[in-house]
Protein backbone atom coordinates (compact mmCIF):
# COMPACT_ATOMS: atom_id res chain seq x y z
CA UNK A 1 0.00 0.00 0.00
CA UNK A 2 1.62 3.61 -1.06
CA UNK A 3 0.19 6.58 0.24
CA UNK A 4 1.88 9.15 -2.38
CA UNK A 5 0.84 13.30 -1.56
CA UNK A 6 2.07 16.68 -2.91
CA UNK A 7 1.31 19.48 -0.68
CA UNK A 8 1.90 23.48 -0.62
CA UNK A 9 1.46 22.92 3.10
CA UNK A 10 3.70 22.27 6.46
CA UNK A 11 4.17 18.38 5.95
CA UNK A 12 2.79 16.00 9.01
CA UNK A 13 5.78 13.20 9.66
CA UNK A 14 3.08 11.78 12.12
CA UNK A 15 0.73 11.43 9.51
CA UNK A 16 3.14 9.40 7.35
CA UNK A 17 4.13 7.13 10.10
CA UNK A 18 0.56 6.47 10.95
CA UNK A 19 0.20 5.66 7.05
CA UNK A 20 2.45 3.02 7.56
CA UNK A 21 1.39 1.16 10.93
CA UNK A 22 0.98 -2.29 10.58
CA UNK A 23 0.54 -5.19 12.83
CA UNK A 24 3.16 -6.85 10.69
CA UNK A 25 5.88 -4.47 10.99
CA UNK A 26 8.95 -4.82 13.15
CA UNK A 27 10.42 -1.79 12.02
CA UNK A 28 9.51 1.68 10.27
CA UNK A 29 11.87 3.85 8.96
CA UNK A 30 11.58 7.56 8.26
CA UNK A 31 13.66 9.95 6.35
CA UNK A 32 13.09 13.60 6.35
CA UNK A 33 14.85 15.93 4.12
CA UNK A 34 15.22 19.20 5.77
CA UNK A 35 16.40 22.53 4.88
CA UNK A 36 20.29 23.63 5.78
CA UNK A 37 21.03 26.81 6.88
CA UNK A 38 23.79 26.90 4.17
CA UNK A 39 24.94 25.05 1.30
CA UNK A 40 28.88 24.88 0.67
CA UNK A 41 29.54 27.33 3.22
CA UNK A 42 27.14 29.40 1.61
CA UNK A 43 24.26 30.90 3.88
CA UNK A 44 20.62 29.60 2.82
CA UNK A 45 17.97 32.18 3.08
CA UNK A 46 15.32 29.39 2.19
CA UNK A 47 14.25 27.22 -0.79
CA UNK A 48 11.91 27.19 -3.79
CA UNK A 49 10.60 24.00 -5.10
CA UNK A 50 8.49 23.59 -7.22
CA UNK A 51 6.96 20.52 -9.48
CA UNK A 52 5.34 19.35 -12.67
CA UNK A 53 2.59 18.31 -10.35
CA UNK A 54 0.83 15.48 -12.10
CA UNK A 55 4.06 13.94 -13.51
CA UNK A 56 5.68 14.18 -10.09
CA UNK A 57 2.82 12.23 -8.42
CA UNK A 58 2.94 9.79 -10.90
CA UNK A 59 6.23 9.35 -10.65
CA UNK A 60 6.50 9.32 -7.32
CA UNK A 61 3.94 6.67 -7.51
CA UNK A 62 6.25 4.18 -10.00
CA UNK A 63 8.88 4.78 -7.24
CA UNK A 64 6.77 3.42 -4.35
CA UNK A 65 5.54 0.64 -6.21
CA UNK A 66 8.83 -0.41 -7.57
CA UNK A 67 9.99 -0.80 -3.74
CA UNK A 68 7.17 -2.53 -2.89
CA UNK A 69 7.83 -5.20 -5.37
CA UNK A 70 11.69 -5.09 -5.08
CA UNK A 71 11.74 -5.51 -1.09
CA UNK A 72 9.70 -7.20 1.05
CA UNK A 73 8.21 -4.59 3.03
CA UNK A 74 4.43 -3.63 3.79
CA UNK A 75 3.22 0.28 3.30
CA UNK A 76 5.75 3.08 1.79
CA UNK A 77 4.23 6.81 1.92
CA UNK A 78 6.04 9.53 0.37
CA UNK A 79 5.09 13.20 0.85
CA UNK A 80 6.86 15.98 -0.94
CA UNK A 81 6.13 19.69 -0.51
CA UNK A 82 6.17 22.13 -2.84
CA UNK A 83 6.46 26.42 -2.48
CA UNK A 84 9.35 28.17 -0.28
CA UNK A 85 10.87 26.80 2.70
CA UNK A 86 12.29 28.30 5.53
CA UNK A 87 15.92 26.71 7.58
CA UNK A 88 14.70 23.80 9.07
CA UNK A 89 11.37 22.51 7.04
CA UNK A 90 10.83 19.71 5.59
CA UNK A 91 10.67 19.17 1.94
CA UNK A 92 9.99 15.58 1.98
CA UNK A 93 9.24 12.41 4.08
CA UNK A 94 9.58 8.58 3.06
CA UNK A 95 8.19 6.45 5.73
CA UNK A 96 8.79 2.65 5.07
CA UNK A 97 7.30 -0.25 7.11
CA UNK A 98 8.58 -3.88 7.21
CA UNK A 99 8.56 -6.80 8.98
CA UNK A 100 12.62 -6.46 9.30
CA UNK A 101 14.63 -3.59 9.55
CA UNK A 102 16.85 -4.45 6.28
CA UNK A 103 14.08 -3.93 4.08
CA UNK A 104 13.15 -0.97 5.67
CA UNK A 105 16.28 0.75 5.43
CA UNK A 106 17.19 -0.36 2.36
CA UNK A 107 13.59 0.78 1.25
CA UNK A 108 13.49 3.97 2.12
CA UNK A 109 17.32 4.56 0.29
CA UNK A 110 16.28 3.56 -2.61
CA UNK A 111 13.00 5.65 -2.90
CA UNK A 112 15.08 8.92 -1.50
CA UNK A 113 18.16 7.90 -3.94
CA UNK A 114 15.19 7.49 -6.86
CA UNK A 115 13.25 10.47 -6.24
CA UNK A 116 16.11 12.90 -6.55
CA UNK A 117 17.02 11.16 -10.03
CA UNK A 118 13.72 10.88 -11.48
CA UNK A 119 10.57 13.32 -10.27
CA UNK A 120 10.09 16.54 -11.54
CA UNK A 121 10.76 18.63 -8.99
CA UNK A 122 12.98 21.60 -9.13
CA UNK A 123 14.42 23.12 -6.28
CA UNK A 124 15.94 26.87 -6.19
CA UNK A 125 18.33 28.16 -3.59
CA UNK A 126 17.85 31.73 -2.17
CA UNK A 127 21.26 33.02 -0.78
CA UNK A 128 21.50 37.06 0.15
CA UNK A 129 22.80 38.15 -2.70
CA UNK A 130 20.91 35.78 -5.68
CA UNK A 131 19.31 32.74 -6.14
CA UNK A 132 20.35 29.09 -8.44
CA UNK A 133 18.21 26.51 -9.36
CA UNK A 134 19.85 23.53 -7.60
CA UNK A 135 22.10 21.48 -10.45
CA UNK A 136 20.90 23.52 -14.00
CA UNK A 137 24.15 23.56 -15.17
CA UNK A 138 27.55 21.63 -14.88
CA UNK B 1 0.41 20.43 -35.70
CA UNK B 2 0.02 22.55 -32.46
CA UNK B 3 1.60 21.30 -28.78
CA UNK B 4 2.14 22.84 -25.70
CA UNK B 5 5.13 22.89 -24.11
CA UNK B 6 5.72 23.32 -20.46
CA UNK B 7 8.81 25.12 -19.39
CA UNK B 8 10.37 24.66 -15.03
CA UNK B 9 12.82 25.27 -13.39
CA UNK B 10 15.62 27.19 -14.62
CA UNK B 11 13.89 26.03 -18.70
CA UNK B 12 11.48 28.52 -17.53
CA UNK B 13 13.92 31.46 -16.37
CA UNK B 14 15.64 31.37 -20.25
CA UNK B 15 12.66 30.68 -22.29
CA UNK B 16 10.63 33.67 -19.63
CA UNK B 17 7.44 32.12 -19.95
CA UNK B 18 5.27 29.06 -18.21
CA UNK B 19 4.05 27.72 -21.17
CA UNK B 20 4.82 27.96 -25.28
CA UNK B 21 2.74 27.01 -27.91
CA UNK B 22 4.80 25.49 -30.91
CA UNK B 23 2.68 24.79 -34.67
CA UNK B 24 5.26 21.95 -35.94
CA UNK B 25 5.55 19.67 -38.68
CA UNK B 26 3.30 16.85 -38.65
CA UNK B 27 5.70 13.97 -37.74
CA UNK B 28 7.85 16.00 -35.15
CA UNK B 29 9.93 14.14 -32.93
CA UNK B 30 11.23 15.29 -29.51
CA UNK B 31 14.53 16.29 -30.80
CA UNK B 32 13.02 18.38 -33.43
CA UNK B 33 12.05 20.38 -31.11
CA UNK B 34 14.76 20.49 -28.65
CA UNK B 35 16.94 21.51 -31.83
CA UNK B 36 13.87 24.33 -32.50
CA UNK B 37 14.29 25.60 -29.16
CA UNK B 38 17.86 25.50 -28.71
CA UNK B 39 18.22 27.78 -31.93
CA UNK B 40 15.57 29.82 -30.35
CA UNK B 41 16.85 30.03 -27.00
CA UNK B 42 20.80 29.53 -27.08
CA UNK B 43 21.41 29.21 -23.45
CA UNK B 44 19.22 25.95 -23.08
CA UNK B 45 22.77 24.18 -24.60
CA UNK B 46 24.16 25.02 -21.04
CA UNK B 47 22.18 23.27 -18.88
CA UNK B 48 23.97 19.99 -17.48
CA UNK B 49 20.82 17.79 -18.85
CA UNK B 50 17.66 18.63 -20.76
CA UNK B 51 15.43 15.47 -20.71
CA UNK B 52 11.50 15.40 -22.01
CA UNK B 53 8.30 14.31 -20.76
CA UNK B 54 4.83 14.03 -23.27
CA UNK B 55 1.99 14.12 -21.70
CA UNK B 56 3.54 13.95 -17.95
CA UNK B 57 5.83 10.61 -19.52
CA UNK B 58 9.76 10.60 -19.69
CA UNK B 59 9.75 10.42 -23.56
CA UNK B 60 12.69 9.71 -25.82
CA UNK B 61 14.30 11.58 -28.39
CA UNK B 62 13.09 9.85 -31.24
CA UNK B 63 9.11 9.81 -30.28
CA UNK B 64 6.76 11.76 -32.50
CA UNK B 65 4.75 14.13 -30.92
CA UNK B 66 1.10 14.49 -32.10
CA UNK B 67 -1.43 17.31 -32.20
CA UNK B 68 -2.55 18.92 -28.45
CA UNK B 69 0.65 16.58 -26.79
CA UNK B 70 1.74 18.84 -23.93
CA UNK B 71 5.57 18.53 -23.89
CA UNK B 72 7.14 19.16 -20.91
CA UNK B 73 11.25 20.29 -20.38
CA UNK B 74 12.76 19.13 -17.39
CA UNK B 75 15.86 20.72 -16.64
CA UNK B 76 18.29 18.79 -13.98
CA UNK B 77 15.26 17.65 -11.29
CA UNK B 78 16.49 18.62 -7.81
CA UNK B 79 13.44 17.37 -5.57
CA UNK B 80 14.08 15.86 -2.12
CA UNK C 1 25.55 15.48 20.48
CA UNK C 2 23.51 12.54 22.77
CA UNK C 3 19.79 11.85 24.39
CA UNK C 4 19.76 8.41 25.91
CA UNK C 5 16.86 7.44 27.65
CA UNK C 6 15.76 3.88 29.09
CA UNK C 7 11.69 4.12 29.71
CA UNK C 8 8.79 2.42 31.10
CA UNK C 9 6.43 4.55 29.44
CA UNK C 10 4.78 4.64 26.04
CA UNK C 11 8.18 6.21 23.88
CA UNK C 12 7.51 9.76 22.01
CA UNK C 13 8.61 9.68 18.50
CA UNK C 14 8.11 13.30 18.10
CA UNK C 15 10.70 13.70 21.69
CA UNK C 16 13.63 11.54 19.62
CA UNK C 17 12.69 14.07 16.21
CA UNK C 18 12.66 17.30 18.18
CA UNK C 19 15.98 16.46 19.91
CA UNK C 20 17.76 15.70 16.49
CA UNK C 21 16.49 19.19 14.61
CA UNK C 22 19.27 21.03 13.51
CA UNK C 23 19.71 24.24 11.06
CA UNK C 24 22.67 22.49 9.74
CA UNK C 25 20.91 19.14 9.03
CA UNK C 26 19.64 18.18 5.47
CA UNK C 27 18.59 14.86 6.29
CA UNK C 28 16.88 12.72 9.45
CA UNK C 29 16.63 8.86 9.64
CA UNK C 30 14.50 7.34 12.46
CA UNK C 31 14.11 4.14 12.98
CA UNK C 32 11.05 2.98 15.23
CA UNK C 33 11.15 -1.17 16.35
CA UNK C 34 7.53 -2.23 16.46
CA UNK C 35 6.10 -5.30 18.18
CA UNK C 36 5.14 -7.64 15.26
CA UNK C 37 2.01 -9.91 16.02
CA UNK C 38 4.16 -12.96 14.96
CA UNK C 39 6.70 -14.40 14.59
CA UNK C 40 7.90 -17.16 12.61
CA UNK C 41 4.47 -17.78 11.68
CA UNK C 42 3.27 -18.00 15.66
CA UNK C 43 1.17 -15.58 17.00
CA UNK C 44 2.57 -13.05 19.60
CA UNK C 45 0.37 -11.76 22.49
CA UNK C 46 3.01 -9.18 23.83
CA UNK C 47 6.34 -8.92 24.64
CA UNK C 48 8.33 -7.89 27.60
CA UNK C 49 11.29 -6.33 27.69
CA UNK C 50 13.88 -6.43 31.09
CA UNK C 51 17.23 -4.10 30.82
CA UNK C 52 20.62 -4.36 33.24
CA UNK C 53 19.24 -0.79 33.67
CA UNK C 54 22.68 1.41 33.80
CA UNK C 55 24.64 -0.97 31.73
CA UNK C 56 21.96 -0.49 28.93
CA UNK C 57 22.20 3.30 29.09
CA UNK C 58 26.11 2.96 29.26
CA UNK C 59 26.08 0.84 26.33
CA UNK C 60 23.13 2.81 24.33
CA UNK C 61 25.93 5.91 25.09
CA UNK C 62 28.68 4.34 24.38
CA UNK C 63 26.88 3.35 20.65
CA UNK C 64 25.76 6.88 20.03
CA UNK C 65 29.21 8.26 20.69
CA UNK C 66 31.23 5.67 18.44
CA UNK C 67 28.29 6.71 15.95
CA UNK C 68 29.01 10.73 15.91
CA UNK C 69 32.85 9.82 16.26
CA UNK C 70 32.25 7.21 13.03
CA UNK C 71 30.14 9.04 10.83
CA UNK C 72 29.89 13.04 9.72
CA UNK C 73 26.04 13.39 11.78
CA UNK C 74 24.95 15.96 14.08
CA UNK C 75 22.70 14.44 16.73
CA UNK C 76 21.67 11.55 18.29
CA UNK C 77 18.74 10.13 20.06
CA UNK C 78 18.55 6.65 21.58
CA UNK C 79 15.36 5.66 23.81
CA UNK C 80 14.30 2.02 24.43
CA UNK C 81 11.26 1.08 26.42
CA UNK C 82 11.11 -1.96 28.96
CA UNK C 83 7.75 -3.59 30.61
CA UNK C 84 5.05 -4.91 28.73
CA UNK C 85 4.64 -4.16 25.20
CA UNK C 86 1.32 -4.53 23.27
CA UNK C 87 1.57 -5.23 19.68
CA UNK C 88 1.85 -2.15 17.08
CA UNK C 89 4.07 -0.69 20.49
CA UNK C 90 7.33 0.64 20.44
CA UNK C 91 10.71 -0.88 22.36
CA UNK C 92 13.37 1.42 20.22
CA UNK C 93 13.45 5.15 18.30
CA UNK C 94 16.52 5.76 17.04
CA UNK C 95 16.70 8.99 15.69
CA UNK C 96 20.23 10.63 13.77
CA UNK C 97 20.40 14.23 12.01
CA UNK C 98 22.82 14.78 9.77
CA UNK C 99 24.15 17.24 6.55
CA UNK C 100 23.96 14.60 4.44
CA UNK C 101 21.52 11.40 4.10
CA UNK C 102 24.02 8.57 3.36
CA UNK C 103 25.76 9.75 6.73
CA UNK C 104 21.78 9.52 8.87
CA UNK C 105 20.93 5.95 6.95
CA UNK C 106 24.28 4.91 8.03
CA UNK C 107 24.98 6.11 11.43
CA UNK C 108 21.12 5.36 12.19
CA UNK C 109 21.58 1.37 11.11
CA UNK C 110 25.19 1.38 13.16
CA UNK C 111 23.17 2.00 16.28
CA UNK C 112 20.06 -0.47 15.87
CA UNK C 113 22.81 -3.35 15.06
CA UNK C 114 25.17 -2.29 17.22
CA UNK C 115 22.06 -2.02 20.17
CA UNK C 116 21.26 -5.45 19.28
CA UNK C 117 24.17 -7.11 19.92
CA UNK C 118 25.74 -5.03 22.65
CA UNK C 119 23.04 -3.50 25.03
CA UNK C 120 21.75 -5.68 27.62
CA UNK C 121 17.99 -5.80 26.96
CA UNK C 122 16.14 -9.16 27.03
CA UNK C 123 12.79 -9.54 25.17
CA UNK C 124 9.74 -12.17 26.31
CA UNK C 125 8.16 -13.45 23.44
CA UNK C 126 4.90 -14.60 24.55
CA UNK C 127 2.29 -16.94 22.97
CA UNK C 128 -1.03 -18.23 23.71
CA UNK C 129 0.71 -21.63 25.02
CA UNK C 130 3.34 -19.86 26.81
CA UNK C 131 6.69 -18.18 26.23
CA UNK C 132 10.40 -17.78 25.54
CA UNK C 133 13.76 -15.39 25.88
CA UNK C 134 14.45 -14.83 22.05
CA UNK C 135 17.64 -15.70 21.23
CA UNK C 136 18.71 -17.34 24.78
CA UNK C 137 19.17 -21.02 23.18
CA UNK C 138 20.93 -22.32 20.16
CA UNK D 1 35.18 -12.58 49.87
CA UNK D 2 31.73 -11.27 48.81
CA UNK D 3 30.42 -10.64 45.61
CA UNK D 4 26.86 -9.94 44.18
CA UNK D 5 25.41 -11.71 41.16
CA UNK D 6 22.59 -10.12 39.11
CA UNK D 7 20.61 -12.31 36.98
CA UNK D 8 18.71 -11.70 33.84
CA UNK D 9 16.76 -12.94 31.44
CA UNK D 10 16.68 -16.62 31.06
CA UNK D 11 19.57 -16.85 33.57
CA UNK D 12 16.78 -15.93 36.00
CA UNK D 13 14.47 -18.08 35.52
CA UNK D 14 17.19 -20.91 35.30
CA UNK D 15 18.74 -19.33 38.88
CA UNK D 16 15.00 -18.62 39.98
CA UNK D 17 16.60 -15.50 42.10
CA UNK D 18 17.47 -11.61 40.30
CA UNK D 19 20.21 -11.55 42.66
CA UNK D 20 22.55 -14.46 43.88
CA UNK D 21 25.37 -13.24 47.02
CA UNK D 22 28.82 -15.77 46.43
CA UNK D 23 31.09 -15.95 49.02
CA UNK D 24 34.30 -16.72 46.69
CA UNK D 25 38.42 -17.09 47.50
CA UNK D 26 40.18 -14.27 47.10
CA UNK D 27 41.88 -13.85 43.22
CA UNK D 28 38.79 -15.63 42.11
CA UNK D 29 37.73 -14.75 37.96
CA UNK D 30 34.82 -14.68 36.27
CA UNK D 31 35.49 -17.91 34.44
CA UNK D 32 36.05 -18.96 38.28
CA UNK D 33 32.05 -18.14 39.00
CA UNK D 34 30.90 -19.28 35.32
CA UNK D 35 32.35 -22.86 36.68
CA UNK D 36 30.88 -22.71 40.08
CA UNK D 37 27.36 -21.32 38.75
CA UNK D 38 27.63 -24.09 35.85
CA UNK D 39 27.72 -26.69 38.67
CA UNK D 40 24.78 -25.77 40.47
CA UNK D 41 22.76 -24.28 37.44
CA UNK D 42 23.48 -27.01 34.69
CA UNK D 43 20.93 -25.73 32.44
CA UNK D 44 23.40 -22.62 31.82
CA UNK D 45 25.75 -24.66 29.82
CA UNK D 46 23.02 -24.58 27.42
CA UNK D 47 22.71 -21.28 26.60
CA UNK D 48 23.60 -19.65 23.02
CA UNK D 49 26.21 -17.61 24.74
CA UNK D 50 26.97 -15.83 28.12
CA UNK D 51 28.62 -13.19 28.61
CA UNK D 52 29.81 -11.21 32.15
CA UNK D 53 29.74 -7.33 33.32
CA UNK D 54 31.58 -6.62 36.36
CA UNK D 55 30.11 -3.39 37.78
CA UNK D 56 28.54 -2.67 34.58
CA UNK D 57 31.12 -3.44 31.87
CA UNK D 58 31.79 -6.09 29.95
CA UNK D 59 34.41 -8.58 31.23
CA UNK D 60 36.42 -10.92 30.12
CA UNK D 61 36.56 -14.57 31.51
CA UNK D 62 40.46 -13.78 32.68
CA UNK D 63 38.87 -10.61 35.12
CA UNK D 64 39.91 -10.97 38.52
CA UNK D 65 36.83 -10.17 41.11
CA UNK D 66 36.87 -8.00 44.24
CA UNK D 67 34.79 -7.68 47.63
CA UNK D 68 31.69 -6.21 46.75
CA UNK D 69 32.07 -6.15 42.96
CA UNK D 70 28.64 -6.56 41.17
CA UNK D 71 28.88 -9.11 38.59
CA UNK D 72 26.09 -9.51 36.14
CA UNK D 73 24.88 -12.53 34.08
CA UNK D 74 24.76 -11.60 30.16
CA UNK D 75 23.18 -14.54 27.95
CA UNK D 76 22.34 -13.36 24.75
CA UNK D 77 20.59 -9.97 24.44
CA UNK D 78 17.47 -9.07 22.66
CA UNK D 79 16.95 -5.52 22.93
CA UNK D 80 15.63 -3.25 19.85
Amino acid sequence: MTDIQLQTTTLSEAACRQFVADNQAGAIVMFSGTVRNQTQGKLVLRLEFEAYEPMAIAEMRKIAEQAIRQFDVLKISIHHRVGVLAIGEIPVVITVSAKHRQAAFAACQFCIDTLKQTVPIWKKEVFEDGAIWVAAHP
Amino acid sequence: MKIKVLTFGVTRDIIGEDVLFLDLPAGSTVADVRTHLTERFPPIEKLASLMFAVNAEYATSEAQLAELDELALIPPVSGG
